[in-house]
């Protein structure tokens, strides 16, 4: 990228042991040697970039530095003199006890950060902001676990729905549109789901709630990802002959091994409208792995997409990136960049706990708040953020569009009839 | 009817994902039954053979050239002779310093120190892919994976559907553990080779060169594995870290067979590809992985050599 | 053909040969005897290859083996049959036979060699397809000595062929060693614990004693000696 | 090293090791350095616990995992559901790593080699998916903001440094004084010769599972106190293989089987894996998997054995150049010891000790032993010889119950102990040795000694002193701190007649002792025998050849093919026909008259 992402310094050097000759040739990387300008903020970005996870941690990277941009080329924060933020990685690795130690050495090595934001995996997100919330230091995240602001944290925001919620509000809406589409109310369900925090608790509220939302479950099934074969679970479904499939799905080999299946059952392109949840349906990274046309009307339900009135961002992100498209991952650090420097602007001083008490009170309609949906950043008292509901997206003509809700909607959401 | 429907679906799908297992299992085994060596690396092999495959596939243009039915396959096996080499240095220069006439000496006979090195050429495997290969995670364009030939029975009121890209993986996996069956069978190089299992003294004293027989056993070892990667890379996207995913599975094979003996793994692997399939049709699908582990401590302990092991460990 | 001066050998910390010197001439059938743990099998190892030497030179038809890796040795010309057979228990007995002629000469002579040791142990040919593991112990011997001669070699060296082995079997292997001696003018240099056939056969014998060469001599005044009476009976 | 327990130079080095690293510590304000401070000896502990099961008994578990999984499962689901604090949590977690420990090894153990190492991988992942299965995907623990010391949440994170710290001093602490105990004894005896172990009278089986069991309990422990540093946990965080490789990585890199060498890996791997990770991760994300694991395999392979054992060989070599300490302390005396009482054969009507009635035993086939019957009489010398391959150590093995027969009994004093365990049969005073001598290289003489001696003292002290009485009756007074693996052939031979005599025998039985010795070496060694048997131990000797045994025995039984060939006084089998033919082949007589 354009180097605005600075890596750690400094006290690293000491602890440079046994490594440090096999490594030095690495150590010289760009912008390690910078003196921090006076004008600026430090701000963390605090993701997984190597392990299993990396690809994810790339994106949100990938916004966060043009939310960066963007913001010190419009002139950064007036209130602090047009003080320019300072963006800084921290590799949450990948594992819950590496992302730990990656805040730490966070909130350890840079006392004068002021927010940040992380950390993917609800998983590393909960331990990280153990550490921040010890810190005082405010983390912004999209994760969409209902621990994370259950906790009586005070410096944790979730700016994304919580998983459970998104089902809650989502269902009714599609049980509506099946309906307009076809005559008829879908009656029969069927869920197909992985054992991920976040898929659990986005079918949670169906299974409980299967009969408020006046439908009954025909099949129920549970697994462990990575699948290896989905051939008995499309199977069930085959068997089952749900009138809709809720399918919440996290790994993509599973989404290629459960959308090829259910094209090779004819099961695929709507012939079962299928809903799922999470970005793994509708990652970018799926072109690489499955023909688009095999996902077409396939609907995912999501924190945030790339909406309305965002084309200049997101036309900017896939030059940059050659990304086709955004995505939440993208467009969330992007926002949560927008919301620091609004949070920022708000407190008028570089002081973690000011930023605080200004995302505590923030309550803005404008700048950050066009990046989410709801067009809205007001945070409860557990630091949820209030107007958070679904994105919805759904593939047509071989991408992934957003179709709800109605003002982020880039496309009318279709219903193919059986 | 539908229960019925279901076992046979499930059943057809853990056979054509077992020889894939099969085959994986049988690159490992070789390496165990030769050099004795646990191999903590080959799942990570393996990745670099998915790689590999995927590579040669877009680099050689394979699916313009062949279309992707048959592309697939062919960069599959293409992706040995990468790996045979890879492993062929892999042992020259690394784990033969821990293994074979050297070790006598060390404390457990060098064991310790294999499984340390083998853990480091693991994470270097996996950590270099990242650098070499991202982390997006890719597979190689098939457009069997989708397709099924549809098996009627009952005139109709039963379907079996059979995938078309697993079948042909099947094959393919099939026809590899045969020739290599053979090979080893057959050919002097693979007579020697399980001399040099049998019995490494004896083997150095009919001037069979031990060190590179067990060379040779490496690189196979791996390629074949690579192969039963690159078999799979058609329907399982992959990223360098899908090692760990399949290492397990490999290893509860080659134990399941009957460590050291090559066919055996071939049976393990298919065993298990039955039993992750088909315990699904009676225990939660969450627990598949853990009616594999049930199964394997259960036939260890009933049988400690294994479905098709000799007798006693060589001593 | 074989010579070997001042020969220190043995395994980690512990030496087990303290100066060995012995010879053996072309053509020569020679045996060396001695009590359990004298260094007789160490002996043979370092020969080899498969024990290190820690001085001392060991030379076969004039080339120094210290610079010989243990699995170029068999491809000179020696053939070692190892105590307890060491045959390869899941390979059948003609692929026994045919690891060993894994060298160039065995490869050459392979029509010709396996005429002969079948020959020799006609029973061979009977089980060629059973698994060399299952065979009885005499038949295992059988198939060590025929593998080691299926190399072509220049010198059979013999690791107490009779261990384990009923008299009259002992004895059978003992008359087809005699009898290879005499047919392929075959240079043998034998380990055994049966002095009376190791001595009968032998042209000259040894006996090592603690890692030291304790006698040497040829059949007839070794079994005369009263220190091998002595050692070997107790008489 | 042949000290009693607490001597201050085992202890010292691990007091003054904490207490520099606790001085460390406290003066760190950095609360990342802090956290790396902690793992330190959290990973130290958790690769001791692998340690001492796989390290001190060579079965190797790639399965720790589970024990520590469920050690912080237990800390945090008690936490959650019932409010349990930590500080009484991580002791329950101890309680079930320990159970868990028994469960798995109850079957475990019936497995060796690789198969018990690729069977113990199993475990940690049937449990990950169980757990998932459970629904605990992510169990957090709350915070307490207001009673943080009642719940081990600190502000300070040096407490956390100070606990870690207080809980590998324990455990080093701990391991050390097992290693010193008779306990710590028959673990090395196992491992270096499970077979040898039981025949000194150690219920290998019972002392496995104990073993599991506490290392288990130790892994509980400390993935407890994981939970507590980490606060979230996830089954993939707990069960993970990358956990049970930890300890693996950090046990073997360090060195196996003592104390110091998990925690040498844990010192060296955890900040540097870190600093790695820190430095480059962010840079070029994974350039510090390939550093760190080009690092791991640098090492082992300058130092295959770890960094612990090159230290400390590298440092014996050193002090041997240069100082004269290093030169094995003298002999008390001579080596045999002041000549016996005169001792007379006891004749026919003499009780039987021991008798063999028909026994039989075949492998795959091949008839070892063949009907054989015997008797060995109260306080003689009785003579077991045969050619090689006759069938000798395997009739030993029937004997003392390593080898069940097919067919026949063995009565010792009458009663019938066929198939009875070694173990036992060492405890009702039957002593061996084994051919193939395999003493631990690296310990004390007077500590392989005392391995045999254990099971038979109420205390250490008593297996000290019980050692030191036996290597005075074989003449190796004053050799108790010589290394073993220093010795020479014939002390070789008297330490492992020490070890059997050291647990007093009233049977002995020697496989091949003779085997390797020169002339003047033999002499020695008859003399250390018939003393032993002056003293009225009964002495069961199996040699291959006749001749120094013609000088030592009683009586012989002459072993041929698997069955009795003759029986009798010295002159009469030395005359027999048979016997010389076996030996010596039928051409011997034949020329016997030239």
């Amino acid at each position: 990228m354009q180097g605005i992402g600075v890596v750690e310094r400094g006290t690293t050097r000491r602890r440079l042991m046994a490594g440090a000759a096999a490594v030095a040739g690495a150590a010289l990387a760009p912008g390690s040697g910078r003196a921090q300008a006076p004008g600026t903020v430090k701000v963390g970005l605090l993701v997984p970039l190597s392990g299993i996870y990396a690809r994810f941690g790339q994106l949100m990277r990938m916004g966060a530095e043009i939310g960066v941009r963007h913001i010190n080329e419009q002139g950064g924060v007036p209130s602090l003199g047009g003080a320019k933020l300072d963006l800084h990685l921290f590799d949450a690795g990948d594992s819950t006890e590496k992302a730990k130690n990656a805040a730490q050495r966070m909130v350890a090595d840079h006392p004068d950060l002021v927010a940040c934001s992380g950390a993917y995996l609800s998983s590393f997100t909960l331990s990280a902001t153990e550490v921040t919330e010890r810190a005082e230091l405010p983390m912004l995240t999209l994760s969409y676990s209902d621990l994370i602001t259950t906790r009586g944290f005070r410096y944790v925001f979730q700016t994304s729905a919580r998983a459970g919620d998104q089902a809650k509000v989502t269902l009714p809406i599609m049980l509506d549109l099946a309906e307009k589409a076809t005559g008829k109310r879908p009656a029969t369900v069927a869920i197909l789901t992985d054992n991920t925090a976040s898929s659990l608790s986005f079918v949670q509220p169906i299974r409980e709630g299967s009969a408020g939302f006046g439908v009954k479950i025909v099949m129920d099934e549970t697994f462990t990802p990575p699948l290896s074969d989905a051939t008995q679970l499309i199977q069930k479904v085959r068997s089952s002959r749900p009138e809709m499939l809720i399918m919440p799905i996290t790994v993509i080999s599973d989404v290629k091994l459960l959308i090829e299946k259910m094209n090779e059952f004819g099961l695929g392109r709507g012939r079962v409208p299928t809903i799922g949840s999470g970005i793994a349906m509708a990652q970018s990274d799926l072109l690489q792995n499955i023909r688009p046309a095999q996902m077409e009307g396939f609907i995912t339900v999501v924190g945030n997409w790339d909406a309305k009135g965002q084309d200049k961002i997101i036309e900017e992100f896939k030059a940059a990136t050659g990304e086709p498209w955004m995505g939440q991952n993208g467009i969330a650090t992007y926002g949560d960049m927008w919301i620091m420097r609004d949070a920022l602007e708000k407190a008028g001083k570089s002081d973690r706990r000011a930023v605080a008490e200004a995302l505590r009170t923030i309550d803005i309609t404008e700048g950050a708040a066009l990046y989410y949906p709801g067009r809205r950043v007001k945070f409860d008292a557990n630091g949820l953020r209030e107007t958070a509901g679904p994105v919805v997206v759904q593939w047509q003509n071989n991408k992934p569009l957003t179709v709800y809700p109605q003002d982020s909607a880039m496309a009318e959401i279709t219903w193919l009839k059986r | 009817m539908l229960q019925l429907e279901g076992f046979l679906q499930a059943l057809n799908a853990g056979l054509l994902l077992g020889a894939h297992y099969g085959l994986m299992c049988v690159g490992l085994s070789l390496i165990f039954g030769v050099m004795r060596v646990i191999n903590f690396a080959h799942g990570d092999f393996m990745m670099v053979g998915m790689y590999a495959a995927f590579h040669i596939f877009t680099l050689l243009g394979l699916g313009a050239l062949l279309g992707e039915g048959a592309g697939p396959y062919v960069a599959a096996l293409l992706a040995a002779p990468v790996l045979f080499v890879l492993g062929y240095l892999a042992q020259r220069f690394l784990v033969s310093r821990v293994t074979g006439t050297r070790v006598g000496n060390l404390e457990g006979e060098g064991h310790y120190a294999q499984l340390i090195l083998t853990l480091g050429l693991s994470l270097i495997l996996q950590s270099g892919g990242q650098i070499l290969f991202g982390s997006v995670p890719v597979s190689v364009p098939s457009e069997l994976s989708s397709e099924a030939w549809e098996l009627e029975f009952a005139g109709g009121a039963l379907v079996v559907f059979v995938n078309q890209a697993r079948a042909w993986g099947a094959v393919v996996a099939v026809a590899i553990v045969t020739l290599l069956v053979l090979l080893i069978t057959r050919s002097r190089t693979g007579k020697s080779l399980r001399a040099a299992a049998d019995n490494v003294q004896a083997a150095l004293y009919m001037g069979i060169d031990v060190d590179r027989a067990h060379r040779l056993t490496f690189g196979l070892g791996v390629a074949i594995t690579a192969v039963a990667g690159g078999l799979l890379a058609s329907s399982y996207p992959f990223t360098p870290y899908v090692g760990l995913e399949f290492v397990i599975i490999m290893y509860a094979g080659v134990v399941l067979g009957g460590l050291g003996s090559t066919v055996g793994a071939f049976w393990g692997g298919l065993l298990i590809g039955v039993i992750q399939q088909c315990s699904a049709l009676l225990l939660p699908t969450q627990l598949q992985n853990t009616a594999i582990f049930a199964v394997f401590l259960l036939v260890v302990f009933l049988r400690p050599q294994g479905l098709l092991g000799r007798v006693s460990e060589r001593t | 053909m074989l010579e070997i001066e001042e020969l220190h050998a043995g395994y980690g910390g512990t030496p087990v040969l303290k100066g060995v010197s012995l010879r053996v001439g072309q053509g020569e059938f020679v045996a060396v005897v001695g009590p359990n743990g004298a260094g007789k099998t160490t002996l043979f190892k370092a020969i080899s290859g498969t024990v290190a030497t820690r001085s001392g030179r060991i030379r076969f038809q004039g080339t120094d083996l210290a610079a010989v890796p243990a699995s170029r040795r068999a491809h000179l010309g020696i053939a070692h049959v190892p105590e307890g057979r060491q045959l390869f228990p899941s390979l059948t007995v003609m692929e026994n036979l045919e690891m060993g002629a894994s060298t160039e000469a065995g490869r050459r002579d392979w029509a010709r060699n396996l005429d002969r040791v079948l020959a020799w142990f006609p029973i061979l040919a009977e089980r060629r397809s059973q698994l060399a593991g299952t065979l009885s112990g005499g038949q295992q011997q059988m198939v060590a000595v025929a593998r080691g001669l299926a190399s072509s070699p220049h010198l059979l060296m013999l690791d107490e062929p009779s261990m384990g082995l009923a008299p009259a079997v002992a004895e059978f292997i003992f008359e087809r060693l005699a009898e290879i001696h005499r047919e392929a003018g075959l240079t043998i240099l034998l380990v055994e614990q049966r002095v009376a056939e190791a001595l009968e056969s032998a042209d000259r014998g040894y006996v090592l004693e603690a890692g030291r060469i304790a006698l040497e001599g040829t059949h007839a005044e070794l079994r005369r000696d009263d220190r091998v009476r002595q050692a070997y009976l107790g008489m | 090293m042949f000290r009693p327990l607490g001597a201050p130079r085992i202890l010292l080095p691990i007091l003054a090791f904490c207490a520099v690293y606790a001085l460390l510590a406290v003066t760190v304000e950095n609360s990342y350095h802090q956290l790396t401070l902690t793992l330190v000896p959290v990973w130290a502990i958790f690769g001791l616990s692998w340690n001492l099961l796989s390290g001190m008994t060579g079965l190797i578990s790639f399965g720790h995992a589970a024990f520590f999984g469920l050690g912080a499962y237990t800390v945090a689901l008690l936490f959650v559901k019932a409010g349990l604090t930590p500080w009484l949590g991580i002791p329950v977690a101890g309680l079930v790593g320990g159970l868990s420990g028994l469960l798995i090894g109850l079957p475990t153990f019936r497995l060796r080699g690789h198969y018990f190492a690729l069977a113990m991988l199993a475990y940690p992942l049937a449990l990950l998916n169980v757990f998932l299965w459970l629904g605990y995907q992510e169990v957090s623990l709350p915070l307490m903001r207001d009673s943080g010391w009642a719940f081990m949440q600190f502000a300070d994170h040096r407490v956390y440094i100070l606990i870690a710290l207080g809980l590998l001093l324990a455990a080093m602490l701990a391991m050390r004084l097992v290693e010193r105990s008779r306990y710590g004894m028959a673990l090395m005896a196992i491992k270096q010769n499970e077979a040898a172990a039981e025949a000194v009278g150690i219920d290998t089986r019972r002392l496995k599972l104990v073993t599991i069991a506490l290392s288990g309990a130790l892994a509980g422990a400390i993935g407890g106190f994981h939970a507590v540093i980490l606060l979230v946990v996830t089954p993939e965080a707990v069960f993970g293989m990358l956990i049970s490789a930890q300890a693996l990585t950090v046990a073997m890199f360090g060195g196996v089987g003592t104390v110091w060498g998990p925690v040498l890996g844990a010192l060296v791997l955890i900040p540097l894996g870190e600093t790695l990770h820190a430095r480059f991760g962010a840079v070029l994300p994974g350039i510090q998997g390939v550093v760190f694991g080009t690092a791991i395999i640098a090492v082992i392979l300058l130092a295959p054995e770890g960094l612990y054992w090159k230290a400390a060989d590298l440092l014996r070599r050193r002090r041997a150049g240069s100082g004269p300490e290093a030169v094995p302390q003298g002999r008390e005396g001579p080596a045999a010891p002041p000549t016996p009482a005169a001792r007379t054969a006891p004749g026919p009507e003499a009780p039987a000790i021991l008798r063999a009635e028909g026994v039989s035993k075949s492998f795959g086939g091949v008839r070892a032993v063949r009907e054989v019957s015997f008797t060995v009489r109260r306080g003689e010398i009785l003579g077991v010889i045969g050619p090689n391959g006759a069938g000798k150590t395997t009739l030993f093995n029937l004997l003392n119950g390593f080898v069940r027969p097919d067919a026949g009994r063995v009565l010792l004093d009458g009663r019938d102990v066929t198939g009875v365990a070694p173990n036992r049969l060492c405890r009702a005073g039957v002593g061996r040795t084994f051919q193939v001598v395999r003493p631990f290289a690296r310990m004390s003489v007077a500590d392989n000694v005392m391995s045999g001696a254990q099971v038979h003292a109420a205390s250490a002290e008593e297996a000290r002193e019980m050692a030191r009485r036996a290597m005075r009756r074989v003449g190796l007074g004053g050799m108790e701190d010589a290394r073993a693996g220093a010795l020479s052939n014939l002390d070789l031979r008297l330490m492992e007649l020490a070890r059997a005599l050291a647990g007093n025998p009233r049977l002995l039985l020697l496989d091949e002792t003779f085997a390797g010795l020169g002339a003047p070496e033999v002499e020695q060694l008859l003399g250390v025998i018939r003393g032993v048997a002056a003293e009225g131990v009964t002495v069961v000797i199996i040699e291959h050849t006749l001749h120094a045994m013609v000088r030592l025995v009683d009586r012989f039984v002459v072993l041929d093919n698997g069955a009795v060939l003759a029986e009798g006084l010295p002159q009469e089998v030395t005359g027999n026909r048979a016997v010389v033919e076996a030996y010596l082949g039928s051409k011997w007589i034949a020329h016997a008259g030239d």
